[in-house]
């Protein structure tokens, strides 16, 4: 088959990756796309097998079929919870294999300057790929320990390590032998720098590491699609690398935080990091919202926050959207919450909302472990479990809202601050505490506009 | 021309039917304004404040003998019917279904007499219809009467001592005035129900946040004017029973049902009061007409096993201000809508729709159909 | 002007990447990430030409990259096919658990 | 145990110590329930309520002298402490700063009395604030009271006879009735503004939709306890001005400001009320301490130039079925929170903050600091 | 300079060009993108002038100082609200320019069948987007009719012109001469079949057809890439014809149509075209938004069906963004809205409507007519201009709120049924008003959702 | 060979149109088209070097196409910046009108 016609497939595998990926972005179409997608890789390895260059078939065979048996008991005897770890496993072999495309190119590629920088390139990206997803499968899979790893010098290390990287890559494109020494220090370092560069991040932040490599491997191929001079290899490989970078910025959106604060936070803030317990855990509303939508039960509970944020109307607006959602929606009232007597039934009936929605406290407290999102509404002292636990807080005795006995709890405020009786609260440390901060108001309209959109 | 304005004599009526800002913009259409001493002091307005627009104060009997238009609230006496000038035009409210003889009387005198009743309740003729006007201050009123007597609060309220539970109100027959108790008890944090016979009244209950009791009593319907038909006795059976549990559980009802031209329909029977929790209250609107409620008196409450039955009369004058201003302009949008203002007089054109329904007697006849109808039968 | 021809590509490929992945919901983010993974096992395409090629060297390291690239391909697309099935389910379920 | 609850005495005082369903409650744990016949009669319940869940009706000496627990609304006459048996529990309201000779006497006689205003105004505490739980109502009892006898309506309504301005509420003081008070008047539709001295109720008074009358008096704070300092002679005049205008425009003012433990300030003076409108209200809420308006008098509505002047005393009377809830369960959260089940007696720990604030009286002694201070001065 | 070094710039201009577009699509950027796509330009034809094939500058000086000069004036001295017909004209002069170029393509490029082919295509495309665009123009200046042009047979004669293109242009790829009649013939069809499609569609579809217009001249020029062989044409070409083409969606959906209605309703409907009056202008709840937005002064005007919906709430939010988007905002209220005196009031009132921002009727009328948007929610009797004019009317003589004075009025109910008094409502058919149907409640919560996304 | 680059750059490049424009807001509608209409003036790339070629006659037809193009090129850079220009003075009186 003539270069041209393969190259008719690969536009055919390249048009279909493109609408693989942009439907996997949308939950309606996401299995669609992963087809789209698995049928244009499927395209792309049946009209390359077909070229002229391939003169034997026994190896490939032979590591198809290797891989395949690997790759589908691994996917399929994959724990749930395990996904993450094997998609990092994955995406290293991905790398490793990249640099083994590039190492290749050389044995049978020209040894144009252009070709030796890419196969620098596809050998350095692969490599750190390939030993920087190890690592995260092992933070994730508790192999290695899951905390930051860091000490004194790290960063000279590491760029000590990255002036060797450049070293090497310029001697080796300067003498290009195959067996050059300085393709092996190439190597080892490539591997080397991925190890480090993954080792001083926190495993909770695996998965955004984890894309981050998924880019790299896609810039990996790319690179060698351009040292054996093949366009889907750039296409597919800048696509992946593109939308992975696009992917992981989204991923530390959602965590509210920056790249760079993933990447490098570890190096400064060795403290934070073990400090698990008592952590504060932000949400945005797009992320609170994928909650809500799916949750079955919901119950508000307002305080006197809602009251200064006279964000009354906007509850039962999301509370109408809620039950409309086939949720069941309850609004739990304690008896002290406001300043006044009965402060929160006089907004909540101008607001009108429902008198059969109201619940005392007495009714929601025992069923509340069957209820999936408790929404907490700038009320603090009324949800406090220091009332229940802490025989020296203040308001010990106090019969509170237990918030903290539902599945998932937003509290929705603007600021850690404590409430009118001043004592700290651990409800908003507890480990299914998202805080939604911002004023109430702002806060619950953002949700009924991902409600609406 | 002059427009006089006389004091109401009614014991307990505190309106006026005139206010100083409406004189001072008939004042300005050229009309002489004379009132009688006192005529607002009951709703707040002092003489002077009548003066200072430039209307004079007369003396009763110049007023009745010497102005083109006589205006007040109540209907007049035979004396004061007496003392008018012939071709005199006299509006009030007028009972004319129930006065055949003051009627008749002013037709024989050659007075033209407005019957404020008797506005047609279209569209166009609302500003001028004083029994909308007054009806919706009695919707308020009736509701701050019930809360007043109350030993319950309205709203619900959760609280450190335990949980008040929203007063259960009832309010049959959601006219102008039962449509405005709903709005006024559901301001209050009220859980409000309501009934009435004209099936186009639900969708309006609704439109208040309050829920409409349904209860099938067949064909109703409504007449051209937008009044409720009467019931038949079988229907009024099937209200009775339907209304029964309904009365039980709450803790105010209030009614309103009336049927223009009749007494009043009688829906909440003696039983269904005892029926109430110590301390419920009921409000009777339709008392003066005979009365929704068994038992109800006239200008009294009444104490039927705790339960209190509120047959104020004059509810209007309970709010008598606000009562005052919405009567006087409607009479100023009258005379306003009629004016003809090069020969500064009245033109009441006795084709007009209006004219048709409100003017009663004229040149000494009894020109309205319905009147004349009604007095033949 | 190979060179040229490739970087066009190039260069339009990356926009194409950036601009195809914009609003994402956080549901998405682990198929996503894992489906995109699976793309990047395209670097088979290379590791079956190095494989199949005339030099031995060449012909080895192709046959560990083919092995290597395989597993990331057909496990990519497999777990991201389960993840998203998860997903159905649970939309499935919670249907259903509505309406009982 | 036995708990004997008493008829309240005072005329007009319609609320009962202690409900039926609290009653029960209390049966529940193994106390032995003795009423006064008619208890409950004037908030609606019967004898036959309490006997049903297990109370006893008794005689009013036998009660006084072989009770454990003595309950009641308001404090005891002389004879009826000299009845007590000696190491009774006597809870009640007690005004101890005003009412020393009972104080001393309940102490001779070894009564432990335990003053109702001074549950002490925690967080934790609040269950059993009787205080709280009654001004709460008082808010709502105070603008129904003013709505009743306005002769204008609360809300806002544009009419086809013209539009009618929402009525302008002022509340002086935005405690807890003040606040509740606000709330209710919101709900009927006025314009409502409000003021209090400690600055920290803006916010509150905002948070109900309410707005706030900045007036600039320097520093005022408030107790740790929340309760509002006493303002000095030029702070108070300082606010005299500043409300002077707020006032003259206003139809209704309600006054509700108290400062713990001494006469209530008196904040409108007699110039401010005929600057009023004639028609408007003025409500007093402090009238049985020594006023917050000039020329107002406990029990009476007077009548200055038009404006009435609403001194109504007893004004959780109004509204005498919730009062009676909410301050049964005050008493009935105070009973469970030292109920001691094993011994079946009351444990009041005097380490306990809420004893400590609440018991005046103990085994002979005063044992309430602030109290034994303030007799001390 | 090496081809090599040109086609570099041609990447910096492709990616100004990308950067440019996609800016411009957004209002904040929109200035700068503008700007980044002009540098791209003057990078393209700068390194383009440096290319080796260019021999003679003469004619090239003389052509492009021509071209700016025409170009500098007419973009000058156009009236702000001629601009549409002045891009139509533009966009005509490049089609044109673009046959040219496939043309002169014959005389210095080879003749393969490839470049015989995209020389066809440049020439069919470019000669129908002139002509197309002149038309557009002429529809659009008035120098011709704007109404669509439809006669018998309409179909079938296009559908030959169609065949004609077709049989010319492969009979002209079969014998290529630089002179072939079937050249002509192909230029000749081409500038009619830009005639033809144009003529029947109607003055107000224009801007649709302009643009999609614009989407064929960046094929064309596209075309000429390939004939010539020169990427940053394709690049740009293909950008443009694709963006062009969603952006032609885009707008379509904006006036509620599909693209099929747009390019062939003339042939069917020539009646509605020609019944403007009384015409009912039904609105999306999107373009509502994009007025309101832009809106100064908005006053809402409920009625009934308000309370009917019970959208008081929503209203008041929707009231609120408004006025936080700069807006001034009333609420203007008919003395008999409603089913009873001060329906309305309870309502705001209960939705915590300022009461400051109720006018009464005698308030708002006078000055209507700076009234940029009345929004009427439910209303009907009470806006009914036929109590003003129709002395016919029973309602005749009641004094309304007077939105058919202000500058837009948006009326929204759920049908076209009359009100209370049962009569029909000429402003329904007025020609500001547009009609946004659907329950009031619904339609406001669009609305406030448009505001938020 | 070259066929195949100019193929993947003519698909990427369609794509990459149609995933840039996404929502445009009306305002911007006829700015957005000037301005790509501006863009569709690369053509002039072509005319120049027809215009500067040896061949006569492709010299004639290229000089038109330059004439044509740069009308094309300029006129519709600065339409589009007068719009954009108006469009900004709008915004601008708006916030200064609120203040007044
Ligand atoms: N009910 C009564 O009669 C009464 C009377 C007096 C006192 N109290 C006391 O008041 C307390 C009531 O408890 P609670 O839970 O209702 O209130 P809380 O404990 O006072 O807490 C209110 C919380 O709302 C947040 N908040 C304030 N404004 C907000 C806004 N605009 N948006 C979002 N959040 C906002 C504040 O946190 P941020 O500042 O971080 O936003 C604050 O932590 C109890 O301690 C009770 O004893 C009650
Ligand atoms: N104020 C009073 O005291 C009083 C008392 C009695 C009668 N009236 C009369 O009532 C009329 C009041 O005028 P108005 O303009 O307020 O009301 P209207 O003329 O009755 O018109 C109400 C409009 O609202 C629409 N609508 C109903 N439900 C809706 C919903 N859910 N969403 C959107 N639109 C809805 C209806 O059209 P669709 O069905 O097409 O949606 C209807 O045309 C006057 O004729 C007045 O005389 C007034
Ligand atoms: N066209 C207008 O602009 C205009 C103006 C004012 C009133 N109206 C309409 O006129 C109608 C009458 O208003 P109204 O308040 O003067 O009526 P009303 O005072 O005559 O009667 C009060 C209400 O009692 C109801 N009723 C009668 N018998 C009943 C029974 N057995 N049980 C329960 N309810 C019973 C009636 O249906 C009515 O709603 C209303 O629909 C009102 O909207 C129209
Ligand atoms: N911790 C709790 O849970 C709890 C429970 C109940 C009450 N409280 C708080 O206790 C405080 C007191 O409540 P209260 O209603 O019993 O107070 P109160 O009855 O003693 O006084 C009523 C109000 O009058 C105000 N006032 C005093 N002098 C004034 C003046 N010259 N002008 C204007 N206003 C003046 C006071 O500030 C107070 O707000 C409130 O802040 C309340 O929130 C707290």
């Amino acid at each position: 088959m003539s270069l041209e016609l393969i190259n008719v497939g690969y536009i055919v595998a390249a048009v279909l990756f493109i609408f693989g990926l942009k439907m996997l972005g949308s939950p309606a179409t996401a299995v669609r796309g992963n087809w789209l997608s698995a049928w244009a890789m499927l395209i792309a390895v049946v009209v390359t097998l077909l070229d002229k260059s391939i003169v034997s078939y026994e190896w490939i065979i032979v590591g198809v079929l290797i891989g395949t048996v690997i790759g589908a008991v691994a996917a399929q005897k994959v724990q749930m919870t395990a996904m993450p770890e094997m998609v990092a496993l994955f995406n290293g072999s991905g790398g490793l294999s990249s640099l083994l495309v590039g190492w290749a190119a050389l044995h049978d590629g020209g040894d144009s300057l252009f070709i030796l920088i890419t196969v620098a390139l596809s050998i350095l990206i692969g490599g750190m790929t390939f030993s920087g997803s190890l690592i995260a499968y092992g933070k994730l899979a508790e192999v290695m320990t899951s905390r930051a790893i860091v000490f004194s010098a790290q960063r000279l290390v590491n760029a000590l390590i990255l002036v060797g990287i450049v070293v090497s890559a310029v001697l080796f494109c300067m003498d290009p032998a195959t067996d050059s020494i300085w393709l092996y220090v190439l190597v080892g370092l490539s591997l080397l720098f991925g190890v480090m560069a993954v080792i001083p991040i926190g495993g909770a932040d695996m998965p955004v590491v984890i894309s981050l490599l998924n880019s790299y491997s896609g810039l990996a191929a790319c690179a060698a699609g351009f040292a054996i001079n093949n366009n889907i290899l750039i296409v597919a490989g800048s696509l992946v690398g593109a939308a992975g970078i696009i992917l992981t910025n989204i991923m530390c959106k959602a965590m509210n935080r920056s790249l760079a604060n993933v990447l490098f936070s570890g190096f400064g803030a060795v403290k934070t990091a073990t400090k698990v317990e008592g952590e504060v855990k932000p949400i945005t509303a797009e992320d609170a919202f994928l909650i809500l939508e799916s949750a079955a039960s919901v119950t508000f509970v307002p305080g006197y926050g809602m009251a200064v944020a006279q964000a009354q109307h906007v509850v039962r607006e999301l509370g109408e959207l809620l039950e409309a959602n086939g949720a069941e929606v309850t609004y739990a009232i304690h008896p002290v919450a406001g300043r006044m007597p009965g402060h929160m039934n006089v907004l909540l009936a101008e607001a009108n909302v429902p008198y059969d929605q109201l619940v005392e406290m007495d009714d929601i407290n025992p069923r509340m472990n069957n209820i999936d999102v408790a929404v907490v509404i700038g009320a603090n002292d009324v949800v406090n479990p220091a009332a229940r636990n802490d025989e020296n807080s203040p308001i010990y005795g106090m019969p509170i809202i237990n918030v903290d006995h539902a599945r998932t709890v937003f509290v929705l405020k603007r600021s850690m601050a404590s409430g009118f009786s001043g004592v700290d609260n651990p409800l908003f440390f507890g480990e299914n505490t998202r805080m939604l901060f911002g004023d109430a108001k702002q806060s619950i309209a953002n949700l009924v506009a991902e409600f609406k959109s | 021309m002059q427009i006089g304005v006389l004091k109401e004599t009614l014991t307990g009526e505190l309106r006026a039917a005139l206010t100083p800002q409406n004189a001072k913009k008939l004042q300005s259409k050229g009309i002489d304004i004379v009132i009688e001493s006192g005529l607002g002091l009951a709703s707040g307005y002092a003489d002077a404040d009548y003066t200072a627009v430039g209307a004079t104060v007369g003396d009763r009997a110049a007023i009745l003998a010497g102005s083109d238009v006589v205006m007040r609230v109540r209907k007049p006496s035979t004396e004061d019917i007496a003392a008018l000038k012939s071709g005199a035009v006299h509006v009030s409210f007028l009972d004319p279904f129930n006065e055949r003889s003051l009627v008749e009387a002013m037709a024989a005198k050659g007075v033209t007499a407005i019957s404020m009743e008797m506005i047609p309740r279209t569209t166009r003729a609302q500003k001028m219809d004083a029994l909308s006007s007054q009806a919706n201050l009695v919707g308020y009123v009736m509701v701050i009467q019930a809360a007043y007597h109350s030993p319950k609060i309205f709203p619900m309220m959760m609280t450190p001592a335990g949980t008040i539970a929203p007063a259960r109100v009832f309010v049959i027959g959601a006219g102008v005035a039962g449509l405005q108790a709903i709005a006024t008890a559901k301001r209050l944090g009220a859980r409000v129900e309501a009934f009435d016979t004209r099936p186009v009244v639900a969708e309006q209950v609704r439109s208040l946040g309050a829920k409409f009791v349904e209860i099938d009593l067949g064909d109703v319907g409504q007449t051209d004017q937008g009044y409720a038909r009467e019931l038949t006795a079988e229907q009024l059976e099937m209200q009775r029973q339907g209304q029964k549990k309904v009365i039980a559980q709450s803790d105010v009802v209030i009614t309103t049902a009336q049927v223009f031209g009749r007494p009043a329909p009688r829906i909440v029977s003696r039983d269904m009061v005892e029926a109430m929790q110590p301390g419920s209250i009921v409000v009777d609107m339709a008392v003066e007409s005979g009365g929704n409620v068994e038992g109800s008196v006239a200008g009294e409450i009444v104490d039927i096993n705790g339960v209190k039955i509120i047959g104020i009369t004059n509810l209007p004058s309970e709010v008598a201000r606000n009562a005052s201003d919405m009567y006087s302009s409607n009479l100023y949008n009258l005379v306003d809508e009629f004016w003809d203002g090069e020969n500064k007089r009245l033109n009441l054109d006795p084709e007009d729709d209006i004219v048709k329904g409100c003017v009663i007697t004229r040149d000494g006849q009894i020109v309205n159909p319905t009147i004349a109808n009604h007095y033949a039968r | 002007m190979e060179a040229i021809f490739l970087a066009f590509i190039l260069m339009l490929s990356i926009f194409l990447g950036f601009e195809l992945i914009s609003k994402v919901p956080a549901t998405l983010h682990t198929p996503l990430m894992s489906g995109a993974n699976a793309v990047s096992g395209i670097t088979m395409v290379g590791a079956l030409l190095s494989a199949g090629n005339a030099n031995e060297i060449s012909t080895v390291l192709g046959c560990l990259a083919v092995i290597f690239a395989t597993v990331n391909v057909v496990g990519g697309y497999m777990v991201t096919n389960r993840m998203l099935a998860m997903f159905k389910k649970k939309d499935a379920a919670k249907s259903t658990g509505g309406k009982a």
